[in-house]
């Protein structure tokens, strides 16, 4: 038990070592990072496994008792997160295989990445997402985000173009304000209640004699957790910066990174500052519906597809505040809910990019046209993840949204439920506007090299593919049938909503 | 039941690959899919118009009561059976009209997924499922729309089509959940039992509204009528099919099928009935100005939606038993002209019904099926059409508020769609043969089975309209109106109902000539159009581009500090606000005894420096008073006990201020590029941020916590960990997790300035080589 | 100095053999270690340089410290009262001192004495240019206050 | 009687690091505010670093306060080498009071060396009285 | 004492924004060590702050034998001044490279990747 | 006037107005070798405060930390005046104002 | 830098301080100190080595990359985190030996950590440095 908790911590940095030590010899890295991808796929399911056999587990990492050690917590929450970056880390690895074997159609220079680390990083960043979803530690949080932020820091600049230099400047600084108010707020929080171990603060808070401060100092956590998650308007780092590095990087980002900052939204929210509902998640409920809606319209003018897709992630990451917002139990599992489908769709979308530009020719979907005809399959991979982001049923972003939608009108949330809907269409109009433009347009024969290009299926791609189809197919699996997903999504919820399952376990020794 | 939705899913995934198997012969296999599921069908009818109901439930999202539960009863049945026999026609129809098109095999695809999905919301008890499938019939609509997605018109018109349904199908998605909630269960077969709780509750009103924006936006209601004509870009058969026989109807069946669980009040009748009546009226009327083909049965369509929302409105056994029967005989005789229209169009390569005249000799089959059609739609007896009618205005006259109002309108409407019905049934066939960009050949049977055997089967049901009275249309009626329906009858004797059937058709003919004047006074209904719904909805899509453009450039400005701007608005908008809103500015308190002059001069030394590092001209300068700052932080850290930390500090610091001078060095002065203004707006903020970290400081000093968990390190460091520097055993063992991430942090620093460096040089080098 | 390493070395055995480990104990033992090294070596001509080193030693260090107050006190005053008295300049001094060690440890100790910086080391080692803040109005007795004090100590030191 | 040998040292210390300081803010050039900081480096912290051997009065204490001491000896005097090397091959200005400048172009940019000083030819045109 | 150090806080916190909202790429990096400082300072502060008591058991004792300061903040800013370091180092080169590449100290420079 | 005493509000005092001093000339400059001297002598102060405040304390530790001071003093001139001498001296003209 | 004063002052330095920053790190567990600090005294040694003797130099007493001292470091502390792991008790547990070395005390998993620890920081400093000096 205590190897398989701190595995997805450990693991993602031994294979960083790895593939660090392989530095300059890229077949090995890309044979020891596929393999190794593998292997830590198998611990994200074991970890799962684990957790829904057995419960809430944890290890005091150095056998110090609770609040005094860090304690390493996987509750089901945390167990779906770390499975789900495990998924992505193997349909990653996968993907980059042939992505950056190709270099002359995503990027000159891209064949060079490994020998700058391009694995050791990503299984770096890996070791830190995991950290941040499985410790029981606030300030341990903090520095895990710092891993996990250095590294895609350098992950998003790895090519060096001047655009990237300027996403990633952009992503940097306002990062490192995030980055300032955590702990800023993690100070003065151990000011008011001496501790840092998340279920003894939750414990504590209860105890610090003006709640009221506490309200003050969950803001902090808000704006931080903010930054990250990019709500609104604090979101603005992410459409400067997802569009200008490698598709990989993109996708990975694009699906995990913003979660980490839900996930932590949603961690201290439903753990530690509960003592105020009727403000702090009032505040998120607004939040959660200008994220959702500007968001949204951010997107609307918009013809990059990453930029579109961008955009779409501020949106859909308003829905899963809302899920917290509403603080319910089937709020909170939608929430959950949401983020599964989330990560695998829009990574899966980026993903899909990524072939659409090497295939079309282009990002810009005003330049790409008629792949309907040339690639009608690509065409399908595109419409499960896009019809999925627009909540089309039976697909997952369906069912996310559905309880979302549901839960707010139970609490009779109208206004904010008009905001999702709305949001809904205008993010099917979107998708389908990348649709129209880049599948069913004539190609404007802007990008003349697509006679050039092999299938999906060539020996060149069908790295690229495999994922795609395997994402999909994660995706029409959560929809078609949601049952055992949403179970486990409940299952998070109910923890979630009774943090003294959280508290007992982490603090069993104690009380 | 659930096989069948099944092999229809997975007959429209194979549908491309059986086609490219076998090409010739796709379109008369795939045929036998909806033909097999009519025939699975059509025994059920005997246990139906006994009264029975089947309940088929199928587990699959049981935590949420998602399930599929399918309901046979008449209604459920009715439809079904027109879209699957129908269904059978049309893709037969298609392997004709489509041959040999480069993308036939998606095409069956696509009508077979809609067909299926089509059946999964006749069928479902459950209203969500039933919802699941509503959505999957708009995006096969989508698909099927923008088939001819070359062309801009077609894509225009598959998205308004699927943005209009879709918005209405999210706002039904709300009024279900809500009725699902009131009513505490999402079948229908429950909530029957709950319809009064529904009625009364508060929510009945916000769930009525959503409901029928679903309904209405699918059904192609005023105002959201316009769709539907744009939709006529499909294909001929898809236009049969989806677009007047089944899938707008989709509206109409959803009504029907809540009408037992949402009727009874004012507003619901009121409501349908007067969007119901201008629909007709308006879609008529519309018709009559239209020269296409297609776009005339369009809005005859819509009118024909119209009628039944209409009747559903008035209620009552006449009404609903009319509603039934003109959906069954507007399916048949709609279906077989959108055929008929097709097969023109694909002999002569026109749909302009001035260009068409005397193709009775060239098409007879065809002219056959349009008669027959014809006849039915102008309400000839013996024709279903005219039972039909009939009924309606049975029901519009014996309503018991301004029957002579609504049979008015009724007896209008009609009257524009008989002229209609001469527009596209005899107009082309009669006269004298006008050149066509294609010269017709004899249509091949795929194109003139379609029409003639719906237009016979008009004709037999109207002859006989027992064959689906007892079997279909009352126990249908038993469904929506829960009430025995009235038995259906070609001849109820000289009534003034005759009299009406007469002057109806009477007055279509006029119109029918009238309708050349009316054309050529177009301009007029042009303008009109200007302000009518299509127009709403192009400039909201023209204004949503528009303002999110505006936002985008708004927020996403590409200036960091207004980013930064907003960040520190939350900041200090969210924490002021809570220290207000919690009343905590009396709690600070502010002691300055015990301190050292030292300390306060270190103090101040420090704040100078900040201030200097601001207010220097160049960046050196910059950098050095902010290395002082750093200095004097690790003095404070020295002076008041933390000497690892001092430690830390100054190395730090030292290597910091290193890199940024040599880093800074390129840099020579900074430029004066903010204005005056903004550097005051700017001093207000940060003055008023750090007064709000000062204030948030003061007040966690004046309320510590009671016990800390370093009382624990303290009396452990030694005993436990063996280490007397009990900082460093914190990060060593207590915590030695962080550090663990911390070196992390400084690999990926190091690997990240290589990198960094590395690449910016090999880079270089590219363009240098590039250069040379 | 292997001597001098050998005198530590007796001093740390005395410290030992007393058991008593602290400075006025080192310093007595370092001084038995210097008697008995003395009476060893009295006989020995090449190791008797040691004997005479200390005397050189603390010699150097003698002046180093006098010149070190000498040059802060005048410094000092110089700072603290308005008028300048300052004459500065960079000189050139010709060096005796030929290795790395030799020439460090001129060039530092002129440093360390406030009034006078060592700025460089000529490119042939023949000359060190030395600051001087109280330049002599002739340059010639300030190049010769160098090299007859610290340079002659330091090589008596060295050597 | 220790303590006031302690207090005696800190005091000197303290004061020569002021005057230090002054002299820093005070003279003219560069050459002169580094000639000036210097008697803190030596001077000052010496005899405060004495004060507090004294204080403790311990070998060990003194063992590592002459590390120190041994530390700083190496040290400074490099440090101010190098500042006054830098600043002359830079050319900072010197004081116009300055008398003589036996360094003038003597820097070869080439080897990052001084060449050798030529007694009689050069010493006549490189002495200017201010 | 505290109270002092809050102000400190609090002016430093002030100088680090508007450093920030400057347009110089420089000073925002200048104005991001601020903030590290102030961050770091206002973890001190919230820990214990008392003179001449560092948490170090003397040699000889099994526990601290007076009140010392909190240890737990000192590790804390410890981490965080190594990360922040490590942060603001690939900051630096990256702040190199952009002005490098932009060639002007103009953060309004900047505006191609929101474009 | 105890030890205490005296070092609190004489020593310290002193200490630190030379750093007030030695400040006024790190942000005067004018060239960076000036600001290097001044944050090297300031680094000299702390060494020299640290004294003052082993023996006000009686903690030793501070003395390793005098030794680690002298050393980064060391450190960062040394880097300064190489990269200083390295750089383009043209741009230095800038700085002096 | 071509300075004998400097070059000759650097080689004297660099031994004293790197045994000196072996010594903090040693006593780092008792005395204020440890593996960071440790680590950046021996990089700083190292920094002055390289700018007054050229990289080149420096090279030839330090021929490892310092990509090797990142990875021995992480590993190295890893490793000693995991040891608790293989013994059955959570990762990071300290293990201590039962022979008391002197001068360093009983061998013990935090020991390797913060040596660990003391390797990334010189391996992270030293690369910059390398780094910074290979862009001229
Ligand atoms: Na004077
Ligand atoms: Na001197």
């Amino acid at each position: 038990m205590n190897a398989i908790l701190i595995a997805p911590i450990v693991f993602p940095l031994i294979l960083g070592l790895i593939t660090l030590s392989l530095w300059q010899n890229r077949k090995m890295q890309e044979l020891a990072n596929t393999i190794g991808s593998f292997i830590y796929l198998v611990i994200g399911f074991l970890l799962m496994k684990s957790v829904l056999e057995e419960g809430i587990l944890v290890t005091q990492a150095g056998n110090w008792a609770a609040p005094f050690g860090i304690s390493i917590v996987a509750d089901t929450f945390s167990a779906i997160m770390v499975m789900i970056t495990s998924v992505m880390a193997f349909a990653i690895a996968l993907y980059s295989i042939s992505s950056m074997r190709r270099s002359n159609v995503i990027c000159d220079m891209v064949n060079k990445r490994e020998q700058f680390g391009y694995y050791p990083l990503l299984n770096m960043m890996y070791m830190g997402i995991n950290g941040a979803f499985l410790t029981g530690d606030l300030f341990n949080m903090y520095v895990w985000f710092e891993v996990m932020l250095i590294s895609s820091f350098i992950l998003l600049s790895l090519d060096g173009s001047k655009l990237q230099l300027e996403g990633t400047f952009k992503y940097v600084t306002i990062n490192l304000i995030s980055s300032a108010f955590f702990l800023m707020g993690v100070g003065l929080l151990y000011g008011l209640t001496g501790t840092l171990n998340m279920a003894d603060l939750a414990v504590k808070i209860h105890e610090v004699e003006n709640q009221a401060m506490v309200t003050v100092v969950a803001m902090f956590f808000i704006i931080c957790f903010g930054i990250k998650a990019a709500v609104f308007p604090l979101f603005f780092w992410l459409p400067s910066s997802y569009h200008t590095p490698p598709i990989s990087i993109a996708a990975i980002f694009a699906g995990m990174l913003t979660k980490v900052g839900v996930y932590s939204l949603i961690r201290v929210f439903t753990l530690i500052f509960i003592t105020d509902i009727g403000f702090t998640h009032t505040i998120i409920l607004w939040i959660s519906g200008f994220t959702m809606f500007v968001g949204v319209l951010g997107a609307a003018s918009q013809y990059d597809m990453r930029r579109i897709l961008s955009f779409h992630i501020i949106s859909q990451i308003g829905y899963m505040i809302l899920g917290l917002a509403l603080y319910t139990p089937l709020a909170i599992a939608g929430a959950v809910f949401y983020i599964m489908h989330h990560i695998i769709v829009k990574a899966n979308l980026f993903l899909v990019a990524g072939l659409v530009k090497r295939l079309g020719g282009s990002f810009d979907v005003r330049n790409v046209g008629g792949l309907v005809n040339s690639y009608p399959f690509l065409a399908v991979m595109f419409l499960v993840p896009a019809l999925s982001l627009a909540g089309i049923p039976p697909l997952s972003g369906f069912w996310s949204k559905f309880f979302v939608v549901k839960a707010g009108l139970e609490l009779q949330e109208y206004f904010i439920v008009f905001v999702a809907l709305l949001v809904g269409l205008l993010t099917l109009y979107s998708m389908m506007k990348i649709w129209n433009e880049a599948f069913w347009k004539p190609d404007p024969g802007k990008c003349t090299s697509e006679k050039l290009i092999p299938g999906l299926f060539s020996k060149k791609n069908i790295f690229m593919s495999i994922p795609i189809i395997l994402l999909a197919i994660i995706t029409l699996t959560i929809g078609f049938y949601p049952e055992p997903f949403y179970q486990i999504a409940d299952r998070a919820a109910n923890e979630l909503m009774n943090p003294s399952i959280y508290i007992n376990k982490v603090l069993g020794g104690v009380q | 039941m659930l096989n069948m939705i099944i092999i229809g899913f997975l007959a429209a995934i194979a549908a491309p690959f059986i086609h490219k198997a076998l090409p010739k012969f796709a379109g008369w296999l795939l045929t036998l899919v909806p033909l097999g599921i009519f025939i699975y069908l059509l025994p059920m009818i005997s246990p139906i118009s006994n009264g029975e109901v089947l309940l088929l439930s199928y587990k699959w999202f049981p935590s949420l009561d998602i399930n599929l539960n399918f309901v046979v009863d008449g209604l459920s049945l009715t439809f079904a059976l027109i879209v699957s026999g129908i269904g059978a026609i049309i893709v037969f129809y298609a392997s004709g009209y489509l041959h040999g098109h480069k993308k036939e095999g998606r095409f069956y695809g696509y009508l077979l997924f809609f067909m299926t999905s089509m059946l999964g919301v006749v069928l479902s008890d459950n209203i969500l499922a039933l919802f699941v499938f509503w959505e999957l019939t708009s995006i096969s609509s989508y698909l099927l729309i923008g088939f001819n997605h070359e062309t801009e018109r077609s894509r225009y018109a598959a998205l308004q089509a699927l943005l209009v349904t879709g918005g209405g199908g999210l706002a039904m998605m709300a009024g279900l959940i809500l009725m699902g909630v009131v009513g505490g269960s999402f079948n229908i077969s429950e909530l029957l039992n709950q319809a009064p709780a529904i009625v009364g509750h508060s929510l009945y009103l916000p769930i009525l509204i959503l409901i029928l924006l679903g309904a209405f936006t699918k059904s192609a209601q005023f105002p959201f009528h316009f769709w539907l004509p744009n939709a006529m870009e499909a294909p001929t058969p898809v236009s049969a099919y989806l677009h007047s026989a089944t899938m707008v109807k989709a509206g109409v069946f959803l009504l029907a099928r809540l009408n037992p669980v949402l009727s009874g009040t004012d507003v619901y009748h009121i409501t349908l009935t007067v969007f119901g009546g201008i629909t007709m009226l308006m879609g008529a009327a519309m018709a009559i100005g239209q020269n296409d083909l297609k776009r005339i049965l369009a809005y005859t369509t819509v009118s024909a939606l119209g009628i039944m929302v209409f009747l559903i409105g008035l209620g009552g056994k006449y009404a609903v038993t009319a509603a039934i029967t003109f959906l069954v005989v507007h399916s048949l005789y709609k279906g077989g002209l959108f055929l008929v229209a097709g097969a023109i169009d694909h002999e002569t390569g026109t749909r302009d019904i001035r260009k068409l005249g005397g193709l009775k000799a060239f098409l007879p089959l065809i002219f056959l099926g349009a008669i027959l059609a014809a006849f039915s739609y102008s309400g000839i007896p013996p024709f279903l059409g005219f039972v039909a009618k009939e009924l309606i205005y049975e029901a519009t006259s014996h309503f018991h508020v301004h029957p002579v109002i609504l049979t008015v309108a009724a007896v209008l409407t009609n009257m524009f769609l008989v002229a209609t019905a001469i527009m596209v049934g005899v107009k082309p066939f009669f006269g004298k043969y006008i050149q066509t960009p294609k010269h017709p050949h004899h249509a091949p049977v795929t194109l003139w089975l379609g029409p003639v055997l719906l237009g016979v089967l008009g004709l037999v049901l109207g002859a006989m309209p027992s064959l689906i009275s007892k079997g279909l249309v009352l126990p249908s009626v038993a469904a929506v109106a829960q009430a025995e329906g009235v038995k259906l009858a070609l001849w109820h004797g000289l009534t003034p109902l005759l009299l009406l059937s007469l002057l109806t058709l009477a007055g279509g003919v006029a119109f029918y000539y009238l309708s050349f004047a009316v054309k050529k006074n177009m301009a007029f209904f042009d303008k009109l159009a200007l302000v009518g719904p299509e127009e709403w909805y192009k400039l909201l899509l023209k204004g949503l581009v528009k303002f999110s453009a505006r936002q985008t450039a708004f927020f996403q400005d590409g200036y960091l500090r207004h980013y930064f701007y907003w960040i520190l608005a939350v900041f200090i908008g969210l924490i002021v606000f809570t220290l207000f809103y919690k009343d905590l500015f009396g709690l600070i308190r502010v002691d300055f005894t015990g301190i050292y002059f030292h300390e306060a001069l270190l103090v101040i030394i420090m704040l100078l420096a900040a201030y200097s590092a601001i207010r220097a001209k160049t960046v050196l300068s910059s950098v050095a008073a902010l290395g002082v700052v750093g200095y004097g932080v690790a003095l404070i850290f020295a002076f008041f006990s933390a000497p690892d930390l001092a430690l830390t500090q100054f190395s730090i610091e030292t290597l910091t201020v290193i890199l940024l001078v040599l880093i800074a060095y390129n840099v020579p002065r900074f430029s004066k590029i903010s204005s005056r203004r903004n550097t005051s707006r700017d001093a207000i903020i940060s003055i008023a941020a750090g007064l709000t970290v000062t204030v948030l400081v003061l007040l966690v000093l004046n309320m510590p916590s009671e016990s800390k968990i370093s009382t624990f390190f303290l009396e452990n460091s030694y005993v436990a960990a063996h280490g007397r520097n009990v900082v460093n055993v914190i990060l060593v063992d207590f915590r030695g997790l962080d550090t663990m991430g911390e070196i992390t942090v400084l690999s990926l620093a190091a690997i990240g300035v290589y990198t960094l460096l590395k690449f910016r040089s090999s880079r270089k080098k590219v363009n240098v080589e590039k250069l040379k | 100095m292997r001597n001098l390493l050998i005198n530590v070395f007796l001093a740390f055995i005395w410290l030992a053999l007393t058991m008593k480990f602290d400075l006025s104990n080192f310093l007595f033992g370092f001084v038995v270690g210097f008697v008995v090294l003395w009476f060893v070596h009295r006989k020995n001509k090449d190791e008797k340089r040691y004997i005479t080193f200390l005397p050189r030693l603390f010699s150097f260090l003698w002046m180093f410290f006098r010149e070190v107050i000498k040059g802060s006190v005048k410094i000092g005053y110089d700072i603290v009262t308005p008028k300048h008295y300052m004459n500065p300049g960079i000189i050139a001094v010709p060096l005796d001192c030929k290795t790395d060690l030799e020439i460090t440890t001129l060039a530092n100790t002129i440093t360390l004495t406030p009034g006078t910086t060592s700025m460089a080391v000529s490119e042939d080692r023949a000359y060190i240019y030395v600051y001087n803040v109280y330049l002599d109005k002739d340059v010639q007795k300030s190049i010769d206050e160098i090299k007859n004090g610290l340079e002659k100590k330091i090589l008596e030191v060295l050597r | 009687m220790a303590i006031y040998f302690v207090l005696f040292f800190l005091t000197i210390g303290a004061v020569f690091i002021l005057i230090a300081s002054i002299g820093l803010l005070k003279m003219p050039d560069i050459y002169l505010r580094m000639s000036a900081s210097t008697i803190a480096g030596t001077f000052g912290v010496a005899s405060m670093l004495v004060a507090v051997a004294i204080h403790f009065y311990d070998f060990g204490i003194f063992l590592h306060i002459a590390g120190v001491i041994i530390f700083l000896i190496l040290t400074v005097p490099v440090g101010a080498h190098m500042l006054g090397r830098s600043s002359h091959i830079i050319g900072l200005p010197m004081w116009h009071k300055t008398v003589r400048d036996d360094m003038k172009d003597k820097y070869d940019h080439e080897n990052h060396t001084f060449k050798t000083f030529k007694k009689e030819g050069e010493l006549k045109n490189d002495t200017k009285e201010a | 004492m505290e109270s002092l150090l809050a102000i400190l806080i609090g002016g430093l916190f002030a100088s680090a924004i508007y450093m920030i909202l400057r347009r110089s790429i420089i000073k925002l990096i200048i104005g991001l060590s601020l903030l590290a400082h102030a961050c770091n300072l206002l973890i001190f502060t919230i820990g214990t702050v008392v003179r001449g008591k560092a948490p170090l058991i003397e040699e000889g004792n099994k526990y601290v034998t007076e009140t010392v300061a909190d240890p737990l903040p000192q590790a804390l800013i410890l981490t965080a001044i190594v990360i922040g370091f490590a942060v603001t180092a690939f900051t630096i080169v990256l702040i190199e490279q952009v002005y490098q590449s932009v060639g002007v100290d103009d953060t309004d420079k900047l505006t191609a990747s929101d474009k | 006037m105890s030890m205490e005493n005296y070092i609190l509000n004489f020593i310290l005092p002193v200490l630190t107005i030379s750093m007030l001093l030695i400040f006024i000339r790190v942000f005067k400059g004018p060239s960076l070798m000036d600001r290097v001297v001044a944050l090297d002598l300031l680094v000299i102060v702390g060494i020299g405060a640290f004294s003052a405040y082993a023996v006000l304390y009686n903690k030793q530790v501070v003395i390793d930390i005098s030794l680690i001071l002298a050393l980064i003093a060391f450190l960062s001139t040394v880097a300064f005046t190489y990269y200083y001498v390295k750089g383009d001296h043209e741009k230095d003209k800038f700085d002096m104002n | 830098m071509n300075s004998v004063i400097l070059r000759t002052a650097t080689r004297v330095l660099l031994p004293i301080l790197l045994l000196f920053s072996v010594f903090i790190l040693i006593r780092g567990h008792q005395e204020p100190g440890g593996g960071f600090v440790g680590g950046l005294v021996a990089s700083m040694a190292f920094a002055l080595y390289t700018i007054a003797n050229g990289i080149g130099h420096a090279r030839q007493i330090f021929p490892l990359s310092p990509t090797v001292f990142l990875i021995s470091g992480l590993s190295l502390a890893l490793l000693s985190g995991l040891v608790g792991l293989f013994l059955g008790a959570p990762a990071f547990t300290g293990i201590w030996g039962s022979y008391e070395f002197p001068g360093i005390g009983p061998l013990s998993t935090p020991l390797f950590f913060d040596i660990g620890v003391y390797l990334v920081v010189f391996g992270t400093a030293t690369s910059f440095i390398f780094t910074l000096k290979l862009k001229e």
